[in-house]
């Protein structure tokens, strides 16, 4: 891919990003409750109600709102978040990398199973070992992550049993042990639900590349069975999967909301939520805009790799 | 195996209410748990809401609220019988109208070593007042017209009216005293404390985590018995509880009626029961159709099983109320009549009031706090046998404000006790009530609360609120079905633990580590 | 006495269908020795193909060896076990096929295969050098370049003279290849094919070579096996089987040549009038993107580039030249599917535009696509099919005409109930010829309309048009690849380069 | 009809999907019927009791009958799903085949509107629209089909470009068809299977993002039986009543099960050339 190409992409990505934040911007304009009714909660008067809107602005026409909130955005100032008073960033922010963790983790977890799932799966096409796999995995399709989730506490959270935390999260500054029991739950929640979706993915993407011709080329050769698998075959039937798994980041991020919220997991999904619950419209402005921000750029890196990893792509991009 | 489910269950019912002997015994002191106090000790406490600020004008969450009590001091306290007791003064008097109130302030210093004076006391009401600060203390602080500094040491209140119950609301959360050159900056009051309480601010992490430590400089030189409290967040319930069992916490002090028995019975863990004045209630608009009619809000009420709704929406953990919305925890208070449940008569009267085939409503509920959900639909369930077809609607909480909140005809209400009989009673039901919501006025009432306003005498006040009950109650503007338990739980060694009738006293300063608490390090 | 290099007895395979067992060879015999080369010929359907991987005993798992002997140099292949099987595939069968375009991992460099495989066979520390002369043995150009090249940056015929320095690192002793040359131009699978035979020769190595076509390989195998349906219909000496074919099958085949058809052609009618006069046709494509429809991209560069011809009644007008160069896009330029600019001038009037292509025109000239696979829609039956052109002409559109159509097309009535899949190749094709002539048109554009075809179903294709020709006077404007087959069907004869026109001699 | 059946009996996947939804359409038909006890009816001296012969999945915490909640919660929880996508596949569907056909510029604005939405992850578009248009069953099937109407817009825009391309169609230009016959006869039946077999996967989403959605407080509320609010509502009785969770949560999970397995059946099945 050309640095050209990688511009072009760029600029199409910011008025990608440029046209969400004035879709959310536009669609929270609509709220029914008003952000002034929030803060004050149900102790106001009308006076101090109105005293309240003109503060935050909320008596400008929208447009003008959303001229200074996008600029603000852009010189790194969201706001200030209407339920904690503390700036909109502040408060997005810390959450946002907490959600980053636990997706990184599940990601890199997932990516990994789900690729040696998928490809045992596919080898052993129409055997036991692909039937075992296929039932093993299959649920994880029909399963919401907050029946996963939930079904996880009961099995491994008991406090009786006390090897994890039901909820909540320990960062890593605390210790090793507490991190990695505050995030296990939640992360082999949203492994078990990924790992379904592209291990099948795999599997599927494998057995066609099985049946391509280069794989039947590297097998006449008498090549040995793993390399023809592993140096021949998986290459090809990443490339396709790598697409998926950026679709699947979009995933990740719906499901990562979800989780959170079953884990009492303080990421950017569980404070949007509660910021919607709230009508904290600044911070629901900037996490949902910062969560596109995260799948836009994810699937841009996906691009990159795939061209990176794509001999075909690389030359042509 | 039910019955003996049933029967855990009656156990756990009765040692709950043994604790609840024993606090109320405690009345007016510190609980009465055995031993002495002993210094020393970090205690770790959860909380399932961050405390997002420190600017005691502006808490938000309970958290928000027990850090503001950690770290500042107020004119008063308020004491889990709802007296006002001395904190920041030492003492005070009023003349007979209860027009004007002095208060002598003790020698006590801020965090930065500076003394409290009455120079500072005058800037935090002031500022309170300020409508520009959006403190809810401005509205709840009584009639003040205006506060003035006689001496370094003593202040002086006029109000615009009577006003007998000012000594206990100042001793509210949000007016603390905040240092005088602090207030000029109150960005920065909200992760920089200027306050006089027991503990000094250690470390702010919004989200995670509240430390703060002894202040060495406090003005009771008993006091803090601990050296330090952490208060952790843990963003739910059920985080909650697996913490306090495996011991990372030491105590919660909010415990869903779910979670209660499952806590108290597990091995080092003291289940924690008080009878509050937190309350729910059914608001019939008395000015819209079917509520409009007497009968109607009568036979609603006679529909419903006072007993059976404590048991089925709060599991026992809580008390009916007949319909009153002061509980009897309040001070002055006289008990009303009890409530009637009756069915066949209540469908009777539905009959009278011109509906022989039963009525439909639509019954509103918030989401939050979900026992609004779950009461509504126990309603629904016993309401139906008088022939009431009840609809629940749950509405998100911003949709409640803008839409049924003093708007609709039929809602479940939820509010916490109020530190005077006079606060719900101005706020609700007069006819000027800031947030009136029934639809009700009647002039006698508001004769009498005003009455109550103007007397210091408190045998005079306790009759003329228990006539204004008499009105309320027969009235019916509210259905009140129960108050609420607070439910808490503590390790076995944590001592001194009072629970406060009211939601944000938690006196955490009265609070020390017993035998077998773990040794923790900084 | 030396074994031969390959010797096959009674070899039956089998595949499991979801409907039962289907036979796909049956009692197959050859003996093929050292230095030989073996052409065997075959349709689609014929198991050509599940003949050379049964030799490499790489079968689909559903296929099921039913019975006979295959030994390569003496050793039965069917009792290897795993190792001894890689050891045959290393040493001693090397396979070539069908240049899909696929036959080389994507994501390696081509260098590095023909590595691989050379370190296999040959020699454990072979280097970029030894592939490098590799290369040069199978006259890559610049081979330093091609080495780090990966498959989709070369082109057809290297990628198989690359398939081929692979195959022949091991100094196999049997080269098997399925259709070496099929999908490339003739030129360059007649150096392959000659490079083969040099190879083969030089090495020792006995041949087979697997092709549809008796064409390209009469002219290098000593012996040819014709292959039908399963059975081996005929073998012996090129020479023989040419000249004294012995079954009817052979002889179907060798009148399938197009050489054959031209006596089938139909005299062009004298002094034939003009039926469609194109003049400067010209067409660009669009660049995609929002930058044209902002009007900011400049036209892209013109595919047709001012054609003008003149495309007579009654007479087959032939259009030749490489892909790319524009055959395709006047056939639809003419059928009105691409915008273009000039005039078609038909029935004295001029059309300028598509959107100006009335009725009467579009009725007047149909058009028959190249791949019949794609030119049917899957979801309609044969009877909507050719009913709703019928219709649309304004004719009679009930069964029996559909019948009709279908019996001009020399079809059976009965497909009139079948959806496309459920028809040979073959089949679809005459459907989509019964579809252009329910109209009653007086020009057929014809777009390599037999190119996806079988030998032999293209010579029937081909005779059908021109029996159509004879008995409706139909102009038929022809365009292919195939420059044996166009010199036998036409009248006329253009070549297409660039965009451009140029008549060819005939 | 009988080709399909016979071809549909040959497809384990499905046919046991085909027969997950027989059942399931057995329970939504007749749900409140088979129902042991009114759904809402409180037992207060039987709380949060495990299976019995009284209830045969146990009761919640009011004593309401789990196995009668489940049976009269089904018909909801389906007809979100079904719902959902059916107005996501009309609205995406007709967009998407519109834009892809007409093309040009209506087509380039339109996708670039879809790419602006694709940016905002699915669920969480939902979770905005809900928020924005309010709690309940209604609203979240809505917020779920505008979050799907997306995808099914790019499928309809994709499958028509492609099939646009097809000589079948140049050739009913060719001949002068009208775009109302071309888009009715050539294109939609060839653009059908690949959104059914979409559509049938979809449901089982839609049924499982209306369970979260409610789990999360914003689909159906109390006292309905939906699924996923007796999931939510169980949460608080986790380690008292695991039936409570467990039951509702297979429930959905044998559904969504049922949606997936038919959509890989249909993907097999509505494959024309697969056994010729």
């Amino acid at each position: 891919m050309s640095l050209a190409h990688l511009l072009r992409r760029l600029v199409a990505l910011a008025v990608i990003l440029l046209c969400v934040s004035a879709l959310v911007f536009a669609i929270t304009q609509i709220l029914p409750g008003n952000a002034a009714v929030m803060i004050l909660v149900q102790n106001a008067t009308a006076d101090e109600l109105r005293a309240l809107e003109v503060q935050l602005g909320l008596d400008r026409p929208a447009w003008v709102q959303y001229g200074r909130w996008i600029g603000g955005v852009l010189a790194g100032d969201a706001g200030i978040s209407m339920t904690s008073s503390r700036p909109v960033l502040d408060v997005v922010l810390p959450a946002l990398g907490r959600s980053l963790i636990l997706a990184g983790i599940t990601l890199a977890v997932m990516a990994t199973g789900a690729v040696l799932l998928g490809v045992a799966a596919a080898v052993r096409r129409g055997r036991l070992a692909d039937f075992v796999i296929s039932a093993l995995v299959y649920p994880g399709v029909c399963v919401p992550e907050f029946v996963v989730g939930t079904l996880l506490v009961v099995l491994l959270a008991r406090p009786e049993l006390g090897w994890f935390p039901a909820g909540g999260y320990a960062p890593l500054s605390q210790g090793l042990l507490g991190f990695a029991r505050s995030i296990a739950l939640p992360a082999l929640t949203l492994t078990i639900i990924l790992t379904s979706r592209i291990s099948r993915q795999v599997r599927s993407e494998m057995i066609d590349v099985l049946k391509s011709d280069y794989v039947r080329t590297a097998t006449l050769k008498g090549l040995p069975r793993r390399a023809v698998l592993f140096r021949h075959a998986l290459p090809n039937a990443m490339l396709p999967t790598l697409t998926i798994l950026a679709l699947d980041i979009g995933y990740l991020i719906g499901g990562t909301v979800v989780v959170e919220e079953v884990f009492a997991y303080p990421g950017l999904g569980r404070l949007l939520i509660f910021s919607m619950q709230s009508r904290d419209l600044p911070v629901i402005q900037a996490g949902v805009l910062a969560m596109a921000v995260v799948y836009v750029t994810a699937n841009l890196v996906a691009d990159l790799l795939h061209s990176a990893v794509d001999p075909r792509v690389r030359a042509d991009g | 195996m039910p019955t003996w489910k049933m029967s855990r269950r009656a156990l756990m019912r009765a040692s709950a209410a043994a604790v609840l002997a024993a606090s109320a015994a405690g009345r007016g002191a510190f609980a009465a748990t055995a031993g002495t106090p002993r210094r020393g000790g970090i205690l770790k406490i959860s909380v399932n809401a961050r405390a997002d600020s420190l600017n005691p004008m502006k808490p938000k969450s309970s958290a928000g609220h027990m850090a503001v009590e950690l770290l500042y001091s107020g004119l008063t306290r308020i004491g889990t019988d709802l007296s006002a007791q001395p904190d920041l003064a030492e003492s005070w008097t009023a003349n007979d109208q209860a027009t004007e109130f002095t208060f002598r302030l003790r020698e006590a210093s801020f965090h930065d070593g500076s003394p409290v004076t009455a120079a500072d006391v005058v800037a935090t009401i002031t500022a309170i007042r300020d409508p520009a600060s959006a403190s809810p203390g401005r509205t709840s602080t009584g009639p003040i017209a205006a506060v003035e500094a006689v001496d370094d040491r003593t202040v002086r209140f006029r109000l615009d009216g009577s006003f007998a119950d000012l000594p206990v609301v100042l001793g509210s959360v949000y007016t603390k005293i905040i240092q005088a050159a602090a207030l000029a900056d109150p960005a920065a009051l909200e992760t920089r404390p200027a306050g006089s309480g027991p503990f000094l601010l250690k470390e702010f992490d919004p989200g995670r985590i509240l430390s703060v430590r002894r202040n060495p400089a406090y003005f009771d030189p008993e006091r803090p018995y601990l050296e330090g409290i952490d208060q952790l967040v843990y963003p739910d319930a059920t985080g909650e509880a697996a913490a306090l069992i495996n011991g990372d916490t030491d105590v919660l002090l909010e415990v869903g009626i779910a979670n209660f028995d499952r806590l108290a019975t597990t091995a080092g863990i003291v289940g924690e029961r008080v009878a509050t004045g937190n309350f729910l209630n059914l608001v019939m608009r008395v000015d819209t159709r079917p509520f409009d009619d007497l009968r109607v809000r009568r036979a609603l009420a006679m529909s419903l099983d006072r007993e059976a709704l404590v048991e089925a929406v709060l599991e026992g953990y809580g008390r009916p109320a007949d319909d009153s919305i002061i509980a009897p925890e309040a001070s002055l208070y006289t008990a009303p009549p009890k409530a009637v449940y009756d069915p066949a008569a209540a469908r009777q009267l539905l009959a009278e009031a011109g509906y022989p085939d039963g009525v439909e409503a639509t019954l509103y509920a918030a989401a939050v706090p979900p026992l609004r959900t779950t009461l509504a639909v126990a309603v629904k369930e016993f309401a139906s046998q008088a022939g009431f077809r009840i609809e629940v609607r749950t509405v998100a909480m911003d949709e409640y404000l803008a839409n049924v909140f003093r708007k609709a005809g039929f809602y479940v209400g939820s509010w916490n006790m109020g530190v005077t009989q006079d606060f719900w009673y101005n706020t609700l039901l007069t006819s000027k009530g800031a947030l009136a919501d029934s639809g009700w006025s009647d002039p006698r009432f508001d004769e009498v609360i005003a009455a109550a306003r103007r007397t210091t005498d408190a045998a005079e006040r306790t009759r003329l609120y228990a006539e204004a009950q008499a009105l309320v109650v027969s009235n019916l503007p509210y259905i009140v079905p129960f108050f609420l338990d607070r439910l808490a739980a503590r390790r076995d060694y944590v001592e001194g633990l009072a629970l406060h009738p009211l939601n944000q006293p938690y006196q955490l300063d009265r609070v020390w580590l017993g035998e077998g608490a773990p040794a923790r390090q900084e | 006495m030396r074994e031969p290099a390959l010797r096959i007895d009674g070899l039956g395979v089998a595949y499991r269908m979801a409907g039962g067992e289907v036979p796909a060879l049956r009692d197959v015999s050859l003996t093929l020795a050292a230095g030989e080369t073996l052409g065997v010929i075959g349709e689609s359907g014929s198991g050509k193909s599940t003949l050379a991987f049964a030799i490499a005993r790489h079968l689909p798992d559903n296929a099921r060896v039913a019975g006979g002997v295959i030994a390569v140099a003496g050793q039965p292949v069917g009792a290897l076990d795993a190792r001894a099987l890689r050891a045959l595939r290393i040493h001693d069968v090397r396979l070539v096929y069908q240049n899909a375009a696929s036959t080389l991992t994507p994501t390696m460099r081509v260098g590095d295969q023909v590595l691989e495989a050379l370190r296999l066979s040959a020699d454990a520390t072979a280097g970029r050098s030894e592939v490098l002369a590799l290369f040069r043995r199978v006259r890559l150009a610049d081979p330093a370049a091609i080495y780090g090249r990966f498959p989709h940056q070369i082109s057809g015929g290297e990628r198989q003279r690359i398939l081929i320095a692979m195959a022949i690192a091991a100094r196999p002793k049997l080269l098997i290849l399925d259709e070496p040359t099929s999908a490339l131009d003739p030129d360059t699978a007649g150096a392959i094919l000659d490079l083969v035979g040099e190879l083969t020769a030089e090495l020792g190595a006995a041949a087979l070579v697997i092709s549809h076509d008796l064409e390209t390989v009469a002219g290098r195998a000593g012996r040819l096996l014709i292959l039908r349906g399963g059975e081996v219909v005929e073998t012996g000496a090129t020479g023989r089987i040419l000249e004294r074919p012995a079954h009817a099958y052979t002889r179907l085949l060798l009148d399938s040549r197009p050489e054959r058809l031209a006596a089938h052609r139909p005299a062009l009618p004298a002094g034939a009038a003009t039926l469609l006069a194109v003049r400067g046709l010209t067409v660009r494509y669009r660049r995609p993107g929002w930058r044209t429809w902002l009007g900011l991209g400049g036209p892209g560069a013109p595919v047709l580039d001012g054609v003008d011809l003149d495309i007579a009644a009654g007479a087959t007008t032939a259009i030749v030249g490489p892909s790319g160069s524009g055959k395709s896009t006047l056939a639809r330029a003419l059928a009105g599917l691409v915008p273009f600019a000039g005039a078609i001038g038909f029935d004295g009037r001029d059309f300028r535009a598509p959107r100006a292509l009335d009725g009467t025109y579009r009725r007047a000239v149909q058009i028959v696509f190249q791949n019949p696979d794609t030119s049917l829609n899957p979801r309609l039956r044969v009877a909507e099919i050719l009913g709703r052109p019928l219709r649309l002409a304004g004719r009679a559109h009930d069964a029996a005409a559909v019948a009709a159509l279908l019996e001009a097309v020399r079809l059976p009535p009965d497909l009139a109930g079948r959806h496309p899949h459920q028809l040979s190749g073959g089949q679809r094709q005459r459907i989509a010829i019964a579809r252009a002539l329910a109209t009653r048109p007086r020009l057929i554009i014809c777009d390599e309309i037999t190119s996806a075809l079988d030998v032999s179903t293209q010579a029937a294709v081909m005779r059908l048009l021109m029996d159509l020709q004879a008995r409706d006077g139909t102009a038929f404007l022809f365009i292919s690849h195939d420059p044996d087959l166009v010199r036998a069907v036409a009248h006329r004869t253009f070549r297409m380069t660039g965009g451009r026109l140029a008549p060819v001699a005939p | 009809m009988a080709e399909g059946w016979s071809r549909l009996a040959r497809n384990p996947a499905g046919l046991t999907g085909a027969v997950i939804l027989s059942f399931l359409l057995l329970v939504i038909v007749a749900g409140p019927a088979l129902a042991p006890y009114d759904p809402t009816t409180f037992h207060l001296t039987r709380r949060l009791e495990g299976p019995s012969l009284d209830f045969l999945l146990g009761t919640d915490q009011f004593g309401r009958d789990l196995l009668s909640r489940i049976l009269t919660g089904a018909r909801p929880a389906v007809l979100f799903g079904v719902g959902a996508t059916a107005l996501a596949v009309l609205g995406g569907g007709v967009a998407g085949m519109a834009s892809g056909y007409v093309g040009g510029l209506i087509d380039e604005v339109a996708m670039r509107a879809l790419d602006v939405v694709l940016a905002v992850p699915g669920l969480l578009f939902a979770l905005l629209i809900v928020t924005v248009l309010g709690s309940g069953s209604a609203n979240a099937m809505l917020a779920v089909a505008v979050s799907f109407l997306p995808g099914f817009a790019r499928l309809a825009r994709a499958g028509t470009l492609s099939i646009r391309e097809r000589d079948f169609v140049a050739a009913a230009i060719a001949r002068g068809e009208a775009h109302g016959y071309i888009l009715r006869r050539e294109i939609l039946p060839n653009l059908m299977p690949p959104i059914v077999v979409e559509a049938s996967v979809r449901v089982a989403h839609a049924l499982m993002i209306g369970a979260t959605l409610s789990y999360l407080g914003l689909g159906a509320q109390a006292p309905d039986s939906d699924w996923g609010l007796l999931v939510a509502e169980a949460r608080d009785y986790l380690f008292r009543n695991g039936w409570l969770l467990a039951c509702p949560a297979l429930a959905i999970g044998i559904s969504a099960l049922g949606f997936n397995l038919l959509g890989d059946g249909l993907r097999d099945l509505l494959n024309p050339e697969l056994d010729a």
